[in-house]
């Protein structure tokens, strides 16, 4: 008959369709297909993407956990640890902003919460057309009251994130949303089923006709005409959210609690197999037990619903009362709806009637993975050789506002203004105020610095150093504010991996994070792979996000953004001179993208950073920014914003590569006078440069005799998103 | 001397108002579940900040049929203790009619979240004696519901009485009428604000000065159990 | 008794006195989009629900009384109230 | 051609098979103030305005077509109208 067109219709290669029969024996009923379409959809079993993931560095001394679980985790002090995720919800955003964005920040944060963990952050990484296009707007605006609706409305702040606007994104906004929890040592919990006949609870809220095949939606372009396939939107409700972060982390406490899982992308498809892969034994569950919204659904779409805020437990045989009560006190329904069998097997009944039954080694992790082909994208050698023609003069000052004024630059205030970030009365440095926000832990002197970066423009002309920048990048903002850099997560954002031009893309810049994470000694413990983001007319560019956690020993040692005292003095600390590729100074005045990017030295970017730490550890900076976007001026520009404090300055080169270029490894710092000596000879004897440019004055920001007013600064910076919306 | 913090299902500053009360004052305290209906052995009162029941319809609107909450009147009607609602809570005590007025959508939309400067214009309460009339202080506000509306008649009875004790000084970050940050009840004894004194009363937060209020009324607690 | 289903919509909008600057802004929105001669226009709520009952009367007595008691807020709103028989 | 005034109510709410967690809550509520055979509770936008116009008809027309453009997003959303003479 038509199996194979229903199987096509499920997404399904020939040949995934025979390896299908082979392994089963038979052929799948339609059920089965769709329990293998969504646990071997990309967005599940990272088909495409694992063979490189590998290569990434995942050990160090502090992991507890590393990927392959909800959230990665890493130990901190006396047993405090801190778990942390990064999740892409990018095409059900692109749909609908709202719900999508919303959703996508309840979904990352039931992952930490999975790991018994109480999220305590969230941050947000953002990508949209440019902001002269409405429909980006449009975008733009539904994502950011989606993620301050449920992120509120949690009572989680979300306390960082970027933003980049972009051509390349106006068909495909990227919506990555991360979250960072506490937990103690013995809290932790894993994904897991175990113990013949114990049970399996699924908890939270009812299961309705929401996103079906949400998951493989994800795996797939964005086409113009795909409105009849979409699924349903999944409307997230941010106050069950909320219910079920309480209620959990009442029940975690029982120790008859063996394993915890959030129902994602799948729902009941996926979730239940994966906890029984991971303790290599088999599941019985019966539809009939699902607590449902609505009338007459079939056990296909019970199986396939993508309801939001669930969660699945599985306990203890006998135990099953304790945690119904827990979460019917929080005023939700948890039912028991199956238990854990001998036969290594993923067995749903309707009542007796089995319905469907797939071994679960089969299901979990048994996706052939497609042979796919890489090649060296034809645009990268001509695009390095591409130059512009600088104009011979030019004025300081009007390039300095211009700059500020760029929506990829200027303040986010608009954004981080509409999200709760003091909530929980930890955010000891509030957005704009640091490079990297920070986060006391009551009952402890020590703090967790948290920063998300990622220049895909970068990643775009060179790959493999873009991606080293990004996790450099991520590494500047959190030895800015003082913390030891202890861990990833990262977001892989790319088009369609059967392209081999992009899937080359996509090697090259794994190699380029493993190589910055492995020398800098830093763990990736967690992520997410997001493909497929392309429509008929574009590729987004390849963007990967870098989600990185800091700690810092004692928060009183942490260093803010902005200059602190007039009459301090000035440095600008690292790598002095580099070129221009890739900046925003280009774009903004040449419309240029090109050019090369200047390569990072990892020996000298970690001797640099070793140099940061300690001078913040004895307590020597007032203050320190990393120079990154719109390059050194900017950055100065920025430091003067916080407390309105100027600076006179009087650089040795004035040229335009000099004070816009982007290249890292630089750091802009200011330091009381009394403690010159001391630094310029700690930073002589670890072989770093600095430049000394002079000392933070009270009114205007000087440059080499160009005087620019304080308010002229805030009014160009303040407007950079506003003068859009 | 007792303290509760009402713990309505959404409720999500509660902890934060339980850490200034416990751990900075000492003072013992409790969450009150929700459905408890007994405030008897309280002389503190706390609704806290949050999205009670999601804010669903609106603000506060479906909380205060909590039964912890029904209780309220009687309460406060025995002159039993201090009751304090904060921004959540606050919308909380205006819907229950504990409080006058109504809080509604702020006037430009969006959700706030930001520092704002707030003048005492009544230091002469349980909870604002510790400042001087006239003190500035900044605190940060949080909400998407803080425009504070009301009849001008309803106005000018608590401006006659000197029930509002807490005003924007700087920007009005919402379009409240007259800057209405805060009001008590007419017998000083109900007090709800839109800005959070319990994000601000640590030096580490920033300048502390929320936690003046809190104090305030621990003393005037101890004045009157001696 | 026997009692019939019935539609109920409840209609909230903002107090007159009450500014509404959602209602402004879909009205500018309006004005460019071309229907010039909108004017007083507001953003309100709608709650839509179906209620068992004896008669039309029992049921809009029950709507006003909801209304007034969790629906609508009197001091900022006003409200109107439509049924229908199912 | 003299035109009259018209009063247009577009009342707008969640599509039917999306989840509404705001009707969900106030249905909750509905029943335990005493309306315990409230069902189907779905909780929307109310958008009210005058206009002028030569018939009812073209108001309509008119309503629809803004309808559809601004004020509902027919991803999530379904509407009606209601027009009324002044
Ligand atoms: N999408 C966002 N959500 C929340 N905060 C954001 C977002 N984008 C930027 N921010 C915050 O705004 C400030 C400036 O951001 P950005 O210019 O990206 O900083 P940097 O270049 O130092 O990484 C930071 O505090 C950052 O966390
Ligand atoms: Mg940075």
């Amino acid at each position: 008959m038509a199996k194979l067109a229903v199987a096509a219709q499920h997404g399904f290669s020939d040949r995934e369709y025979e390896a299908i029969c082979q392994a089963l024996g038979r052929e799948p009923n339609e059920l089965e297909l769709g329990l293998f379409s969504l646990n071997w959809s990309e967005h599940c079993s990272y088909k495409s993407s694992k063979r490189f993931l590998r290569r990434l560095p995942t050990v160090g001394k502090r992991v507890l956990q590393g990927p392959g679980e909800n959230a990665g985790v890493l130990e901190l002090e006396n047993g405090w640890c801190v778990a942390f995720k990064v999740e892409s919800h990018n095409h059900p955003s692109a749909v609908e902003p709202f719900n999508g964005a919303a959703t996508g920040v309840g979904g990352i944060v039931r992952d930490i919460l999975s790991m018994g963990a109480r999220p305590v952050a969230l941050l947000d990484s953002l990508r949209f057309g440019e902001l002269s296009d409405g429909k980006s707007r449009r975008l733009f605006e539904g994502v950011v009251s989606g993620i301050a609706h449920y992120g509120n409305c949690l009572g989680v702040p979300t306390v960082g994130g970027e933003v980049y606007f972009e051509d390349t994104y106006s068909d495909n906004c990227l919506v990555n949303a991360m979250c960072v929890g506490l937990l103690k040592k013995h809290e932790l919990k894993k994904a897991i089923a175990l113990g013949l006949g114990n049970k399996l609870i699924l908890a939270g809220a009812s299961t309705g006709r929401d996103g079906i095949h949400g998951a493989t939606f994800a795996s797939e372009d964005l086409l113009g005409d795909s409105e009849e396939k979409r699924p349903n939107v999944q409307v997230g409700d941010p106050f069950v959210g909320k219910l079920l972060i309480e209620a959990t982390l009442e029940a975690a406490k029982l120790p008859e609690l063996i394993g915890l899982q959030d129902l994602g992308a799948g729902g009941l498809s996926t979730a239940p197999p994966e906890m029984a892969a991971r303790g290599d034994v088999g599941l019985a569950i019966d539809v009939t037990k699902v607590p449902l919204r609505a009338t007459s659904m079939s056990p296909y779409e019970i199986m396939l619903s993508e309801s939001q805020e669930r969660m699945v437990l599985c306990i203890k045989a006998g135990s099953e009362q304790k945690f119904i009560d827990i979460y019917r006190k929080w005023g939700l329904e948890a039912a028991v709806i199956g238990a854990v069998i001998p036969e290594c097997v993923y067995r749903i009944q309707q009542g007796k009637k089995i319905v469907a039954e797939i071994p679960i080694p089969i299901l979990v992790g048994g996706s052939p993975e497609p042979e796919l082909d890489t090649r060296q994208p034809r645009y990268l050698g001509s695009i390095s050789q591409k130059r512009v023609t600088l104009a011979k003069t030019f004025d300081l000052r009007e390039r300095l506002l211009s700059l500020l004024r760029s929506p990829n630059i200027g303040s986010r205030r608009w954004i981080y203004q509409q999200y709760d970030h003091s909530v929980q009365t930890n955010t000891v440095i509030n957005p704009g105020e640091g490079d990297a926000a920070m986060l006391r832990v009551k009952g402890g002197k020590f703090a967790l610095a948290v920063t998300m970066d990622g220049n895909a423009r970068h990643v775009y002309l060179d790959p493999y150093e873009g991606s080293k920048r990004a996790v450099c990048e991520a590494v500047h903002n959190l030895v800015a504010v003082g913390a030891e850099p202890i861990g990833i997560t990262d977001n892989l954002n790319w088009a369609n991996p059967t392209d081999p031009e992009v899937y080359w893309t996509f090697e090259q810049a794994i190699a380029g994070m493993s190589a910055a994470a492995s020398a800098l000694g830093i763990p990736f413990v967690s992520g997410n792979v997001s493909l497929y983001n392309q429509s008929e007319a574009r590729k987004i560019y390849p963007t990967p996000v870098v989600g990185m956690v800091g700690y810092l020993k004692d928060l009183d040692k942490r260093v803010p953004m902005g200059f602190q005292k007039p009459g301090d003095l000035v440095y600008v600390v690292g790598k002095l001179d580099g070129n221009f590729g890739g900046s925003e100074f280009l774009k903004v005045f040449y419309n240029f993208v090109g050019g090369e990017l200047e390569p990072i030295d990892l020996n000298f970017e970690k001797r640099l950073i070793e140099a940061m730490l300690s001078l913040a550890d004895q307590k020597l900076l007032r203050s320190t920014h990393d120079v990154s976007d719109g390059g050194l001026l900017v950055a100065i520009a920025e430091m003067t914003l916080p407390k309105g404090l100027g600076a006179e300055l009087r650089l040795q080169l004035l040229t335009e590569e000099k004070l816009f270029g982007e290249w890292p490894s630089r750091f802009v710092v200011s330091v009381s006078p009394k403690d010159k000596n001391k630094i310029e000879s700690l930073l002589g004897n670890a072989g770093i440069s600095f430049e000394s440019i002079g000392p933070v004055e009270r009114t205007t920001l000087n440059v080499n005799g160009a005087a620019i007013s304080l308010a002229e600064l805030k009014t160009a910076y303040e407007s950079a998103l506003t003068r859009f919306l | 001397m007792k303290a509760a913090v009402i713990v309505l299902p959404g409720s999500n500053c509660d902890m934060d108002a339980y850490h200034v009360l416990k751990d900075l004052l000492q003072l013992e305290t409790e969450l009150l579940w929700h459905r408890e209906t007994d405030l008897s052995k309280f002389d503190l009162i706390v609704v806290p900040g949050g999205f009670a029941y999601g804010d669903y319809l609106r603000a506060g609107a479906i909380a205060r049929f909590a039964p912890a909450v029904q209780a309220l009147p009687d309460y406060i009607e025995a002159k039993r203790g201090f009751v304090l609602g904060i921004c959540n809570g606050f919308q909380v005590l205006t819907e229950a009619g504990l409080l006058p007025g109504a809080l509604a959508r702020n006037i430009d939309r969006k959700f706030i979240c930001k520092s704002v400067t707030l003048r005492i214009e009544n230091a002469d309460s349980p909870f604002t004696h510790l400042f001087k009339p006239g003190e500035t202080l900044e605190l940060p506000i949080a909400h998407a519901e803080g425009r504070y509306f009301d009849t001008p008649a309803q106005l000018e009875k608590l401006e006659k009485n000197k029930q509002i004790f807490l005003t924007y000084a700087e920007e009005n970050p919402n379009g409240s009428v007259n800057n209405i940050a805060g009001i008590m009840n007419e017998s000083k004894t109900v007090f709800g604000l839109m800005p959070h004194p319990e994000r601000n009363s640590e030096t580490l937060l920033g300048s502390g000065a929320g936690l003046k209020f809190f104090q305030s009324l621990v003393y005037s607690l101890e004045a009157v159990h001696g | 008794m026997a009692t019939k289903e019935f539609l109920v919509k409840v209609l909230i909008e903002p107090k007159p006195e009450l500014l509404d600057p959602q209602g402004h802004a879909v009205e500018i929105a309006m004005h460019e989009l071309g229907l010039e001669t909108a004017r007083e226009t507001r953003v309100g709520k709608l709650v839509k629900y179906k209620v068992q009952a004896a008669s039309e009367e029992e049921v809009r007595k029950k709507a006003i009384d909801i209304s007034n008691e969790l629906l609508v807020n009197p001091i900022i709103e006003i409200f109107s109230i439509e049924v229908e028989t199912l």
